[in-house]
């Protein structure tokens, strides 16, 4: 979303957002409910769960086609739109990053998805299935993200002359922003996607890859040390907040003195860098 | 020329003095010399009323100003270590200064056009009449500044500080 | 009525009640000491006539009739950023006056706050409408005289006089630095209309590069500028809950107006000013960000908020400047008008918790954040007012602070360059940083068990209680119909634009 | 060596003396004093600016308003001063740090 910001394709973000709120509503929810079934977070302790609670399982599947950008599904529709936005005016190279992030997208969500509900129970959780509330929470939630980008056309009228006049939105009708997300770009965001599915299927072929990413899985087991990381932003954070507080002085001369350095500094930057103009 | 210089000079050591001199009062003093002095200037520079109104004000009024205020407070203690490196005030007042005065340069060849259009009556009071009447209000809330800051505290405050 | 003379009612109408609000509280403590002093609601009466006065301005101005009236030689004509810095103060003003209704009752020298409240905003107005560099200065000045007794108010609390003479001093400075700035301008262009100023500036002028350098620095020390940021804290702590409301809400803004107006004329010395302008917003951003995360006092922690969100302002117009960016403007000022309203409501609120908690029991104590623990218990609107204030802060949508703070995103990134992307992305960063203090103080007042303070508080009146239902509420709308003020930023927009020569 | 060379460094001079006072000085009064003395430079400045532009008497009215202004301001800070010590019981600047962090 940001990356479509930044490209300057502000539909396309807002577009994005609506889907990626259906979708991933309708993701965390069936999370939710396979969580509060089996009473576990731990995926590898998950399995064959489909069996016992199939309507989670298929809406589950639909979020989860929706995130990785399968056809048809509102997901692929604005990716897609955000991809070609980025293709438009951003750099390549930000373009190429974003699609390999799609594929690698598509790639994870199946994993999740076999693990979770397919193949063999890896260990004996006696799961439930969700109860009525749940089902009726998750069911429009699917529904929605398979028709949601039927939207497209009222959703860009209503953001053009409604909430975001300044930003020169145009509005366009459905079958006009469907035509242009069907574009050659398209074709190659697809094929991505499609390889990202196939290293999936392939996976015991691609034994010798997964013994050279070996330790790309032990790091993810480490949360790719992003939780490390967390903790020394967080930290670094509220010591240099506290570090900095003695820059408050209190003493009116040292008060003065910031004066003069900022002076100093306007100073320097404008015989360095505004005397050409 | 050279006398413009001398004053010039006098003038900047006046000032140099009003911060140098050790009680308040001689500070004060020096500083009633600088504005003298600076008044001689404006007269030179050929603007006799505002010279006028410079030695009545600056050097008059605000030097009893502060002989009142620091008869009010009392002379400082002797003077202590500044908070600041002295050096390191000298180096930076030194680089803004000959920074301000390096992108001064072409000002400084300048030569002074003679005196013409408005006198001093009708640029004051037809052309800057808002600055005129600006002047009543900011005479207005000075004073009203002062009285807030300075008026009687009352005294059942006061009973409740010794109550307490 | 004469649109003129409307105008020139709409800017005297505060400086010409001051002394009349003044006089009568001033009488009837003298004649009567122990009845209510009538000087709060002759400075309300005062400012609703005023801003009665500014909608009939504003809307001449909308049917195109130029709002303009000569004073001698000084030209002063309102445009959207006299509208959006006038509209504010009034409006504000109304509301903080109303507010001190309650808490500043049976203060001592009442009457001198009212009517020192009232011509600060007068002198707001007027600084927003002038066209000339001197006038400037003095509407400028004008507006810190008014202040520096203002936050002094308590002239009994050591720390709020030392609060006063730092904020005194350091301003001075900045003024005297203006003032040389203005010298300088005055010497090298002959002409003191600012119109005429930007007609005959040519680049690389060494003295305009110092004069804009003065400016910058000078009316920077108001604006709170990093490294010039240092009395802000202080002074906005120290001060009446009213005062603390209005300086953060107006007064910051005023400095930042008076700097647009004058970098405007000579814009076309440099390249550089937009640069400067971003340079210092991300400065001001990451700077009140850090320091706001540890603070314990509570009105401390808001004062850095407010030099964080100069950094926002700063980055709208760095970008509109730079980029000659419309959105870029457009944002900045409904940042500045959304700040307004929530830095208003977020000090009114406290305000409100102090005065319950020490005031309304003769204490002058600061309130601390550990104070707040579970006041929603008992203060449960003063708590939800501050906690859509320092959410709205934070940028959480759809309240108000956040779509001001969206329209700056969306300017960034219609500039279409790499750096105006980091800066974005930079901005969207101190975002989340800010809700690493503004969440926990939502959490404390709502889940933590009251702190024994909380529970001897005094009850709060319809005084208190009304500004903070309206600047609620308009926190709330402004969030979800972004676009009821976008006729007059996008006002504001073009003339600054116009200011800096882009149009 | 012109006149008006002679005026801005004179300018320049009180007004980096007034500076160098603010930062090395102690005691409140003496900041005050400093204070003045850089709005002694600005008036000088703005009758220059006026002289230079030939407008000598629209410079001396702006002085006058500065002049004014700024005697408002010194007796607002010298007012404060004296209140500070009244209640705080010193005017070193050091002891005047209490709001600090």
């Amino acid at each position: 979303m940001v990356y479509a910001v930044g490209a300057g394709a502000i539909y396309a973000a807002q577009f994005h957002l609506l889907s990626h709120s259906i979708f991933k509503a309708l993701l965390f929810l069936g999370a939710g409910a396979v969580i509060h079934s089996v009473g576990t977070r731990d995926m590898r302790l998950m399995g064959g769960l489909g069996k016992q609670m199939p309507l989670v399982r298929t809406v589950f599947v639909i979020g989860a086609l929706a995130l990785a950008g399968i056809p048809i599904l509102n997901g692929f529709w604005s990716k897609e739109l955000v991809l070609e936005g980025g293709l438009a005016n951003g750099p390549l190279w930000m373009y190429i990053l974003m699609v390999s992030g799609a594929g690698l997208t598509a790639f994870y969500t199946c994993r999740m998805v076999s693990m979770v509900f397919f193949g063999e129970p890896r260990t004996h959780l006696h799961g439930h299935d969700a109860g009525t509330a749940m089902k009726i929470a998750l069911i429009p939630l699917a529904f929605g993200a398979l028709t949601s980008w039927l939207l497209a056309g009222p959703f860009s009228h209503l953001l053009g002359e409604e909430s975001l006049p300044f930003h020169g939105v145009h509005t366009l009708t459905t079958l006009h922003i469907l035509e242009e997300i069907i574009s050659i770009p398209t074709l190659i965001a697809l094929l991505v996607v499609a390889l990202g599915l196939l290293a999936w299927w392939q996976r015991g072929r691609l034994g010798w890859m997964a013994k050279a990413f070996n330790w790309l899985g032990w790091s993810a087991e480490h949360s790719f040390g992003f939780e490390a990381i967390n903790h020394a932003i967080v930290n670094g954070t509220q010591a240099t907040g506290e570090g900095l507080r003695v820059t408050q002085t209190g003493q009116l001369n040292w008060n003065v003195m910031g004066i003069l350095i900022g002076l100093l500094a306007v100073l320097a930057t404008l015989i360095i860098f505004g005397l050409g103009a | 020329m050279w006398w413009q210089v001398i004053i010039a000079i006098v003038t900047l050591g006046c000032a140099v003095e009003a911060i140098r001199a050790k009680k308040l009062l001689v500070s004060a003093m020096w500083l009633a010399g600088t504005s003298a002095l600076v008044a001689l200037l404006l007269y030179i520079l050929g603007a006799p009323e505002i010279a006028v109104i410079e030695l009545s004000v600056g050097a008059g009024l605000v030097t009893v100003l502060f002989v009142f205020a620091i008869n009010l407070t009392g002379e400082a203690a002797p003077p202590f270590r500044s908070l600041i490196p002295k050096p390191l005030a000298w180096v930076v007042i030194a680089i803004t200064t000959g920074t301000l005065i390096w992108l001064n340069l072409p000002m400084l060849g300048a030569s002074l056009p003679d005196v013409q259009g408005l006198t001093f009556q009708a640029a004051f009071w037809e052309n800057r009449q808002v600055d005129g009447w600006l002047q009543i209000v900011l005479i207005f809330t000075g004073a009203l500044g002062l009285l807030g800051l300075l008026a009687d505290e009352k005294p059942h405050q006061d009973d409740e500080e010794v109550s307490a | 009525m004469d649109v003129s003379l409307l105008t020139s009612l709409w800017v005297a109408l505060p400086l010409l009640s001051s002394p009349v609000i003044y006089l009568i509280g001033r009488l009837t403590v003298r004649r009567t000491p122990h009845k209510a002093n009538p000087a709060g609601w002759l400075a309300v009466a005062a400012l609703a006539i005023d801003a009665i006065l500014l909608a009939l301005t504003v809307d001449a101005n909308n049917k195109g009739i130029a709002t303009a009236f000569k004073f001698g030689d000084v030209v002063m004509r309102a445009d959207g950023i006299s509208f959006v810095l006038g509209g504010s103060a009034v409006l504000l003003g109304l509301l903080v006056t109303i507010f001190s209704l309650q808490y500043m009752a049976g203060e001592e020298g009442e009457e001198k706050y009212y009517a020192l409240l009232t011509a600060m905003i007068g002198t707001i107005v007027g600084l927003g409408c002038t066209r000339d560099l001197f006038n400037l200065w003095v509407w400028f000045e004008a507006m810190a005289i008014t202040s520096y007794m203002l936050v002094a108010f308590y002239r009994e609390q050591p720390a709020s006089l030392e609060a006063g003479i730092k904020y005194l001093v350091q301003s001075a400075v900045g003024s005297t630095l203006v003032l040389l700035g203005i010298a300088l301008v005055f010497a090298s262009t002959g002409s003191l209309d600012l119109d005429h100023i930007m007609l005959v500036t040519q680049s690389g002028s060494t003295l305009l590069l110092a004069a804009g350098a003065l400016f910058l620095i000078g009316f920077g020390v108001k604006a709170a500028l990093v490294p010039m940021h240092t009395w802000l804290p202080d002074a906005h702590s120290m001060a009446p809950s009213g005062i603390s409301a209005m300086l953060s809400g107006v007064v910051i803004e005023a400095g930042l107006v008076a700097l647009l107006r004058v970098m405007g004329a000579i814009s076309g010395s440099s390249l550089a000013w937009g640069w400067l302008l971003l340079g210092f917003g991300l400065l001001n951003m990451t700077l009140g960000n850090l320091l706001a995360l540890r603070q314990t006092q509570v009105k401390r922690l808001l004062a850095f908020s407010s030099i964080s969100h100069v950094g926002y302002m700063l980055v709208g117009l760095g970008l509109a400047v730079t980029y000659g960016l419309h959105d870029g403007a457009a944002g900045a000022f409904f940042h500045l008008i959304t700040h307004a309203l929530m830095k208003g409501l977020a000090f009114l609120a406290v305000g409100a918790l102090m005065y319950g908690l020490y005031l309304a029991n003769h204490k002058h104590d600061a309130l601390m954040v550990d104070d707040l623990n579970g006041a929603s218990k008992r203060y449960p609107l003063a708590v939800f007012g501050l906690s859509i204030a320092v959410l709205g802060l934070g940028g959480l949508p759809p309240l108000a602070g956040f779509m001001s703070k969206w329209q700056i995103f969306v300017a960034g990134a219609e500039a279409q360059s790499t750096a105006a992307l980091v800066i974005v992305i930079y901005m969207a960063l101190n975002s989340v940083l800010s809700l690493g203090y503004y969440a926990p103080l939502v959490n404390r007042m709502y889940r933590k068990e009251p702190s024994p303070v909380i529970l001897t508080g005094k009850r709060i009146g319809w005084q208190i209680s009304l500004p903070l239902v309206l600047l609620t509420a308009a926190v709330i709308l402004l969030g979800v119909y972004p676009t009821a003020l976008s006729w007059l930023t996008d006002t504001a927009a073009t003339s600054l634009l116009a200011l800096f020569g882009a149009i | 060596m012109s006149l008006a060379s002679i005026i801005i460094l004179v300018i320049l001079g009180l007004v980096g003396i007034g500076l160098y006072a603010l930062l090395i000085t102690r005691n409140l009064i003496k900041v005050v004093i400093g204070l003045q003395m850089m709005v002694k430079g600005a008036i000088l400045a703005l009758v220059l600016a006026g002289r230079l532009s030939g407008q000598v008497n629209l410079g001396q009215s702006l002085a006058l308003t500065v002049v004014v202004a700024d005697t408002i301001v010194a007796v607002i800070a010298l007012a404060l001063a004296v209140q500070i010590r009244r209640h705080c019981g010193t005017l070193d600047l050091n002891d005047l740090a209490t709001l600090r962090r």
